[in-house]
């Protein structure tokens, strides 16, 4: 390593890699760690050759002008059946649910989500996002400042449609009007500074 | 619910108050004046006058057992002191005792709980996912999706099995009111006519319910339907049913109970 | 590391859980690699120990379940520049007490944590539960059939635990005698000694 390049700032950029969700551009890391640009690359390229020589079955790599982790080629069987195993039954009806709910009420906030469905939303939460079928896409005005989620191009995409218009009014489809009320009233009570979404229509 | 958060800025609670004007005096705890906690905690009590009536109904409860005990203490002999009135006042006495050592202890708990969380806030799990080379891998989630599924599905979540669920929120608490109490004991304890306090109070999970029953005990005796009688300190209290009392229309009245 | 753990299945646990979005389980990553549940268990302990000695910015940790990589403490202050929102909603004094009482005695009741605390839970119970480290359980088999509480994955995560059992032993927090004592004294009935009410009055 560098002798100006502290420990401590080759730590630090292993924990700011290890939790971006993107690779983070050299710039941004020189940035935050107020050093040079070039440094940066340097102590990058340097930890991925330790990583490398270490034998570790992940790597550091720069892809797309940034840097992240990454699983090592020769590991991509192990990683592969990971996920078909792990994902396989995902979308159950609880995933469904959730989707469904997240579809029909965008924005809307995690809080909304439990309080409708009555269960923690958030593992299903955290699989729909990752698979980018649902995004983040803006911010509760009230105090919370909540994070409110709304569905993707992609979903649209898989279910083959061209915009949440084509969704028809969910009213059409229960029998009884009154749970929706009931429904959006609970909506309004746990958060009342959320404008109510036009209703899929 | 407000009440919580607004009405009592400084102590969560009765049991917090009374623990923190005990435990403030913890250093020499030979010298610790009864007579002065419960004028601390009264004085208290009354600062808190925007207080909501549920959170005050707490405060008071605890208010009355210090005064009573405050007051016996007062008494120049106990020959005057009438033995039910004193054994209710040693149960009541540990019931508080008992409150406030639980109390505490999660108080402590919750301690070393915070600081699980300052050290787990301090690290950041990786929840980033396969990269995009392992996309045509991951199982389309959405396969065989369709409107009519999407419609289901949110249905399903709005259904009143959810609701169930949801109502937790909106339904008024369940409350054990000592009228209703009274109520439910009379009928019981005419048509058996003689049992016990620990007979009564069987099957029940809830303290405070327990409490209330006590406090419809006290009651009834107080208008004369029960006889009451303890043999043993801290032993089971015998309950019998006199069948004489004053009018029913005397119990609309009992919630308002003046400990 | 065990003789009879390959490098190759060391590796692939590292790029497993690189890959996952949310702790691991034991069980499944011993299903995935054809090993026991206690080897992945022991080759991740060891693995964990191997970064701390190296000094690397990460971590493998067990959490809630599983095992996740997650980034050293030390550099939070970097991460949290690093994560615009990194902001962490605090836990009030009253919600940390309620969740203890809630982890330690579940399922519960909210009447029965009034009845500990003294103060109606509801407005907490809201939050905690709107926050997913609470959710219903069951359902007291009682007359009013109480919604009994209980703690969340998410609980675990948040207090960096792997489980309930890794909470600290309740016995060791009863007060001790002296305060027992200082209590008892307070609320003695009299002032003096204390003696047995006379006898059948």
């Amino acid at each position: 390593m560098k002798d100006d390049v502290t420990t401590e700032t080759v730590r630090a950029i292993e924990a700011i890699v290890l939790v971006a969700h993107e690779p983070v551009p050299t710039d941004l890391i020189a940035q935050l760690l107020e050093i040079p640009a070039t440094t940066v690359d340097e102590v990058c390229a340097r930890l991925a050759e330790t990583y490398e020589e270490a034998g570790h079955g992940f790597q550091l790599a720069k892809v797309a002008g940034g840097w992240r982790f990454q699983t090592h080629p020769d590991l991509a069987p192990y990683v592969e059946r990971f996920i078909l195993d792990g994902q396989r039954a995902r979308l159950s009806g609880a995933a469904l649910e959730t989707l469904a709910i997240i579809a029909y009420k965008q924005p809307i906030s995690r809080l909304q989500i439990a309080s409708i469905r009555g269960v923690d939303p958030d593992s299903v939460l955290r699989t729909l996002h990752g698979r980018a079928y649902v995004a983040p896409v803006s911010r509760d005005n009230g105090p919370g400042q909540a994070v409110l989620w709304g569905t993707t191009q992609l979903f649209l995409e898989k279910l083959g449609i061209a915009s949440l218009k084509d969704l028809p009014a969910i009213a059409s489809f229960v029998p009884d009007a009154s749970l929706v009320e009931a429904l959006e009233k609970t909506l309004l009570i746990e958060a009342d500074s959320i404008s109510e979404p036009s209703e899929g229509a | 619910m407000v009440a919580i958060d607004v009405a009592t800025p400084v102590y969560e609670g009765p049991f917090d108050l009374l623990l923190h004007l005990i435990l403030r005096e913890e250093v020499d705890i030979h010298e610790i004046s009864l007579s002065t906690i419960v004028d601390a905690y009264l004085a208290e009590l009354l600062k808190m006058q925007e207080l909501d009536l549920e959170v005050a109904t707490e405060f008071l409860l605890i208010a009355a057992t210090l005064i009573e005990l405050k007051t016996r203490r007062l008494l120049p002999g106990r020959e005057a002191v009438d033995l039910d009135d004193e054994l209710a006042l040693w149960e009541e006495r540990d019931l508080l005792l008992a409150r406030l050592l639980e109390c505490k202890t999660f108080k402590d708990v919750a301690k070393i709980l915070a600081t699980f969380v300052d050290d787990a806030d301090r690290v950041y799990g990786r929840a980033v996912g396969p990269d995009e080379r392992f996309s045509e891998v991951a199982p389309d989630l959405l396969e065989g999706l369709t409107i009519e599924k999407l419609e289901r599905g949110f249905i399903s979540a709005i259904t009143p099995r959810k609701r169930d669920e949801l109502s937790l929120y909106h339904i008024s608490p369940i409350r054990f009111t000592v009228a209703e109490a009274v109520e439910e004991l009379m009928e019981d304890i005419a048509r058996v006519g003689n049992t016990s306090f620990r007979a009564l109070t069987t099957g029940l999970v809830e303290r405070l319910e327990i409490v209330v029953r006590f406090l419809a005990i006290l009651e009834m005796y107080k208008q004369g339907f029960i006889e009451l009688d303890q043999v043993d300190r801290f032993g089971d209290i015998t309950v019998q049913w006199t069948g004489i009392g004053t009018g029913n229309e005397s119990m609309a009245e009992i919630d308002s109970y003046e400990g």
